[in-house]
């Protein structure tokens, strides 16, 4: 199995493109370890992260109808190598990653990091009296008075 | 006699049943009055009773949102647009093939969402009475309704309304069982989407019993009127579809003459105040239903629909 | 947890985009493995952390399936090679029938424990409510259409011509699915395990599509097939579309409140107009309002399931009028489901002090949520143009397109013939607009324009406590009463304070999922009770041990002896 | 000629399995350590007697170290070590003798069946008999292992094993002289590490019982 990719049908540019953005993906992950604990970082990531889900949205929806592309990767299996083909039902499916990609990283750049869903705490039905929620400032959640008038 | 013909039937359908909506509840109060030996308001008061809503200034609670503004309009107009696609006096309207059963089902959905909501909206607990039960009683009527259409749309293979008049009237379907079915399942989902007797009592003020009125206790003024008059449409609404699917001689064809348009809305308001009539009777006949014994109800409309289409094989195929 | 979420997106795409077994299950896995570590990325709360673990158990449980079919799929080439992985050799030699069947089965339970198909969900409403909500969003509208996808690759694609029976399996675990899933979400008092429920009621719709297009298929009506795959196709993309918008809004509803119960929210649309405004829209979408997109894909089901009378197996002319019955019912429950969601979250008033001081959600989240309202309305009005856009797909596997639908009058779509049945959502939104403006100019022409505000009449009763409001449980209480005594054994007991004790009596709620309580606790307990058995073993000492070996390699021996 | 050659190989090698079974049946561990001592002796003549059957002079080199250690130093050490312990000398076993030479002789029936089936296709007598025997000196060799409680008897179950590994190596055609070799430092390196752990266990806990180890290892589950 030559090292290089070797293509055996056509490989659209956008098939390639679309490899392109999955690792730029996977090196994002990498890169965002060290970012994390930064301030700006997670606004890094996920704008990243946005962009490259447009990318892969865009050429997506262009391939909709285009003749399918096939594409054998060195990394895989040896004899087999990674086979990566790009056809409707692909592009079909890569549409919804993109679009959800696309719609969950600006969602997630305005969801501040560190508020715990289940910060609220447990807790079943409501109460029969009003709660008196005192609960520590954590960064998005408002703290609430201790006793909310009656 | 092209579009703009085709469009002044349709404009003129619209018009028709806009006007004669309050007309047939006021002749349906008239003759629940009559057999109850009591005079009972004019036919031609609820004309009266919107055009003073109309006057009167809308209170609004304080916490009232936009949306408790809105949803007066949008549930008038899905209901109106719901109304203008039942083939009334004529069929193969301009518009017709906008929208099949499916989707007048659907608007009636549409304006039963707007409607549960803003009855949520003020944050009283009459609201939430009201909604809740709602959403029960069309979580069965709607199936019990999608499988109607399952048994016309067998028969006339198709859901386009006019295509159905048209097959009903012309290939002579005769007798069958199913049909019957249907038509015993399609009035009891009428009653209960029209909250009529034995679902739910439309002239009550007793806040246990009630569920489309415990919705609209706090609108008031013109907002009230849309709502009423919605309420109204709706019942025009299922009326004319009973009519035109189990009833439909008298309905004009595409195309027809001024005469046989004349013969067709003719045809159709015969058709209506026997309507009006029998469901007079019917409510008086009947006293209200228990609220959880409404499953059971609208649960034998679910299986008549159910065995209406599954028989309807047997025969379609023996 | 923040490299974990390129790498889930990174896996999402790998899979789709994998062309032999090994990438695909490598890119699955790496998926699982990554929305893992995203559910437990908040371990502070128990939980999130036991949440993890039965997603982890499915997860896996998943992949085996997938494996051996795999392994089935790959069995059918000559050689003993790799080269038998790729699917392009699976296309080639298909399965023999028997395997074929079973790798249906395999799919069904290795695609359907990650979509969330009914005996298979119990993880989803566990897993999808911990992760923070943007991955919460992606996992419900995008991580179940990748096993979707890998479903229909797998049986449409690689395990050759259906059998006639094919449909049947799929349709009977897609129907309950759809109904079990949105009345499960009725129960539910949390936001996100509402919209992780109704999640399941969609992926049910999804397979009751794929299951018609498989009875249609094996059956020669190639034609519905194509209606019925672009139907579930179509339903894929809406879901992904109204599923993130809503859960957007749950996530906007925590960072505004911090609160996720329903029953401590409510009077949100006053604080958060915009959040409200998308939140209705999306709501509106998934309960298949006419002018939005959610109707379509229904729609477009109903007509396939329309068609079944000219399938020449009785028992599917059967089966599948029963599958449109519970399918009609899903969609009934399913506005009563969102307008409850609805309407206790952001209408009424405010029932803790968190609500009434919730605040707008900044112009990130709003824009991501008005960019899918409006997807979601444009997918509603103008659907010839996606469904031609889905032929792509549709065509090489069901053998045929469906009639064009983009190039047709008015933007209307006709599925299979003229007078069959048509639907144009851009007129009924033009009508409905219309009309409603109409009306607003009739009466602010004629009637007064005058508003008056006063306190709520509620039949003169003055109370103002928020608790009197209808909480979440008591909005689904008729229809607890009517559909989930028994399947869902729910039971209200009230708890009575003793006598002269002055504390308030006490009303609550309580329900089991059927699927855990009858196959997942006892297969959790036979589990743990082998294992305390097997436990022994790890206390014996050095000469057991030597034993056991020794016990071994004589039972090797006698097994070569005999069988040499 | 030919048979006589096979003659003697095979009673040898029978002879090992006989002995094998002794070690079994001893009771007392001085008495143990000798017989060991003549299993090696015979392994040590029957390797000698292959190098002269097969006429491969490395043979003779396996065999003269077969002879130093496993017959001289080995249970010299062992002795030693025994008296030094102090520990009693009775043979404790978990299973009395009398089915463990049941399950001996189940174990020698099986290898043979193996043997036999496995190596169907040799047309070399000889060898097929060799590996037959020497499987089953080495399962007895285990069985006398597991049927133990003393860490010293244990030794010796696992060198007798070892033995048979020997005697195998030697029956089958043409294997260097590197793998003996290192098959029996292996051993010897294990010895030493047995021999060293018997000793802390001595210090320790003042008893070489294995069982009385169990007391320290952690509850059970």
């Amino acid at each position: 199995m030559p090292a290089s990719a070797i293509t055996s049908a056509a490989s659209a540019p956008a098939l390639q493109l679309l490899v392109a953005g999955i690792v730029a993906l996977v090196l994002l992950a990498a890169g965002a370890v060290p970012l994390a604990r930064k301030a700006g970082g997670s606004a890094l990531v996920y704008g990243a992260a946005a962009a490259i889900c447009v990318l892969v949205l865009g050429t997506a929806l262009s391939s909709l109808g285009g003749a399918p592309a096939s594409l054998i990767l060195p990394p895989g299996l040896p004899e087999l190598g990674g086979r990566l083909r790009l056809d409707a039902l692909a592009a079909v499916g890569l549409d919804g990653d993109g679009l959800g990609g696309a719609a969950a990283s600006p969602f997630a750049l305005g969801f501040p990091p560190g508020c715990a869903p289940g910060g609220a705490g447990g807790g079943a039905s409501p109460p029969g009296a009003m709660p008196a929620t005192s609960r520590r400032r954590n960064g998005c959640c408002p703290s609430i008075p201790p006793s909310w008038p009656a | 006699m092209g579009l703009t013909g085709g469009l002044l039937i349709q404009s003129a359908q619209m018009a028709l049943v806009l006007a004669l909506a309050p007309l047939l509840t006021g002749v349906v109060r008239k003759a629940k009055a009559r057999l109850q030996r009591r005079q009972g308001a004019s036919v031609l008061q609820p004309y009266r009773d919107l055009a003073r809503l109309f006057r009167k200034e809308a209170v609004l609670a304080e916490n009232a949102s936009p949306l408790f503004r809105a949803a007066p309009y949008v549930i008038f107009a899905a209901t109106w647009v719901a109304a203008a696609l039942v083939p009334t006096f004529a069929t193969g309207l301009v518009f017709s093939w906008t929208a099949d059963l499916i989707v007048i089902t659907a608007l009636l959905a549409s304006a039963r969402f707007f409607l549960a909501l803003a009855g949520m909206d003020v944050g009283t607990s009459f609201g939430g009475i009201g909604s809740s039960r709602e959403m029960m009683i069309s979580s069965l009527a709607e199936p019990a309704m999608l499988m109607l259409v399952f048994t016309l749309a067998l028969v006339a293979r198709s859901t386009q309304l006019s295509t159905v008049a048209q097959v009903m009237l012309t290939s002579g379907v005769g007798l069958r069982v199913s049909l019957a079915l249907a038509l015993v399942a399609l009035v009891m989902v009428a009653v209960a989407e029209n909250g009529r007797i034995p679902i739910d009592n439309p002239s009550t003020h007793l806040e246990l019993t009630m569920v489309h009125e415990a919705m609209v206790l706090e609108y008031s003024g013109p907002h009230l009127a849309m709502i009423e008059l919605a309420g109204q449409l709706k019942l025009v609404l299922y009326l004319s579809l009973i009519g035109c699917v189990f009833v439909p001689w008298g309905l004009a064809p595409a195309g027809a003459s001024v005469l046989a348009l004349a013969a067709g809305v003719l045809a159709w308001a015969a058709k209506m105040a026997v309507g009006a009539l029998l469901l007079a009777l019917f409510e008086t006949s009947i006293a209200k239903m228990r609220v959880f014994r409404v499953p059971d109800f609208l649960g034998a409309a679910l299986m008549l629909g159910l065995l209406g289409t599954l028989l309807l094989f047997v025969s379609r195929s023996l | 947890m923040l490299p974990f979420y390129p790498a889930f997106l990174a896996g999402m795409m790998l899979v789709v985009l994998a062309d032999d077994a090994f990438t695909f299950l490598f890119g699955w896995e790496f998926m699982s493995l990554a929305s893992f570590a995203l559910v437990v990325s908040h371990h502070g709360v128990a939980e999130n952390v036991r949440a993890g673990l039965v997603y982890l158990m499915m997860a896996a449980f998943g992949t085996l399936a997938l494996m051996l079919a795999f392994g089935l799929l790959a069995a059918g080439g000559e050689g003993v090679s790799l080269q038998a992985l790729s699917f392009s050799a699976m296309r080639a030699h298909g399965p023999t029938p028997l395997a074929a069947a079973v790798v249906l089965g395999l799919a069904l339970l290795g695609a359907g424990s990650k979509a969330g198909l009914v005996p298979l969900h119990v993880w989803l409403p566990l897993a999808h409510p911990a992760a923070p909500s943007h991955v919460s969003a992606l996992m419900s509208g995008v991580m179940t259409k990748v096993a979707v996808y890998g479903f229909i690759r797998i049986v449409f694609d690689l395990a050759g011509p259906p059998a006639w029976w094919w449909g049947v399996p799929v349709l009977l675990v897609a129907g309950p699915t759809a109904v079990a899933g949105v009345l499960y979400a009725l129960m539910q008092t949390d936001v996100k395990r509402v919209l992780a429920c109704s999640t399941i009621e969609n992926i049910g719709i999804i397979f009751v599509g794929l299951g018609l297009a498989l009875a249609f298929e094996a059956n020669g009506a190639p034609a519905v097939a194509a209606l019925a795959l672009t139907a579930a196709l179509f339903h894929v993309v809406n879901h992904a579309l109204f599923k993130s918008l809503l859960f957007f809004g749950a996530g906007a509803v925590l960072v505004a409140t911090g609160e996720k119960r329903m029953g401590m929210l409510g009077g949100l649309i006053h604080a958060m107009p915009q959040t409200a405004l998308a939140m209705l829209v999306g709501a509106a979408a998934i309960s298949a309002l006419p002018p939005l997109n959610g109707f379509v894909s229904e729609w477009l089901t109903f007509q396939a399931i329309l068609l079944s009378p000219d399938l020449p197996v009785w028992g599917l002319k059967m089966l599948i009028p029963a599958v449109g019955a519970l399918l009609a019912l899903a969609a009934a429950l399913a506005a009563a489901c969102f307008v409850r969601l609805y309407g206790i979250v952001f209408l009424g008033r405010p029932r803790s002090a968190a609500a009434s001081q919730a605040r707008e959600a900044d112009g990130f989240t709003r824009t991501a949520m008005a960019s899918l309202a409006v997807l979601c309305l444009a997918a509603g009005i103008l659907p010839g143009p996606v469904i031609d856009a889905l032929q792509g797909a549709v065509a090489p596997l069901v053998g045929v397109r469906m009639t064009g639908q983009g190039h047709l009058a008015w933007l209307s779509i006709i599925p299979v013939a003229e007078g069959r049945s048509s639907y144009n959502g851009f007129l009924v939104f033009v009508f409905i607009a219309l009309s409603a403006s109409l009306a607003a100019l009739a009466v602010h022409a004629f009637g007064s324009r005058a508003v008056r505000r006063a306190p709520a009449w509620d039949c003169g009763f003055p109370g103002d406590d928020p608790l009197a409001q209808y909480s979440a449980e008591s909005f689904a209480q008729p229809l607890r009463r009517v559909f989930g005594r028994s399947l869902f054994a729910a039971r209200e007991t009230v708890t009575m304070p003793p006598p002269g004790d002055m504390a308030p009596a006490r009303l609550s709620v309580s329900e089991r999922d059927p699927a855990w309580a009858f196959l997942f606790a006892p297969l959790g307990r036979a589990v743990s009770a082998l294992s305390g058995r097997a436990n022994a073993i790890a206390h014996l000492n050095i000469r057991n041990y030597l034993a056991l070996v020794f016990g071994a390699l004589v039972l090797l021996l006698v097994v070569l002896a005999l069988w040499a | 000629m030919g048979n006589l050659v096979f003659d003697i190989a095979h009673l040898l090698a029978g002879l090992q399995v006989l002995v094998s079974f002794l070690l079994l049946y001893q009771d007392r561990l001085g008495a143990l350590i000798r017989v060991f001592a003549l299993q090696a002796v015979l392994l040590a003549l029957s390797v000698a007697w292959q190098a002269y059957a097969q006429d491969a002079p490395h043979l003779y080199v396996t065999a003269a170290i077969a002879l130093i250690f496993k017959v001289l130093i080995i249970p010299v050490a062992l002795d030693r070590m025994v008296v030094r312990l102090g520990i009693h000398r009775q043979v404790e076993t978990v299973v009395s003798v009398g089915p463990t030479m049941l399950a001996g002789i189940g174990l020698v029936g099986l290898s043979l069946v193996v043997m036999l089936r496995v190596t169907a296709g040799e047309a070399d007598a000889l060898a097929r008999e060799d590996l037959a025997f020497a499987l089953s000196v080495v399962l007895l060799g285990l069985l006398m292992m597991i049927t133990r409680r003393n860490a010293v008897s244990q030794i010796i179950g696992f060198m007798s094993l070892e033995n048979g590994l020997i005697l195998a190596a030697a029956g089958a055609r043409g294997m260097p002289l590197v793998v003996e070799i290192s098959v029996a430092f292996s051993v010897l390196i294990a010895f030493i590490v047995i021999g060293s752990f018997v000793f802390r266990i001595r210090e320790r806990f003042d008893t070489v019982d294995v069982d009385a180890l169990e007391r320290f290892r952690g509850g059970r589950g």
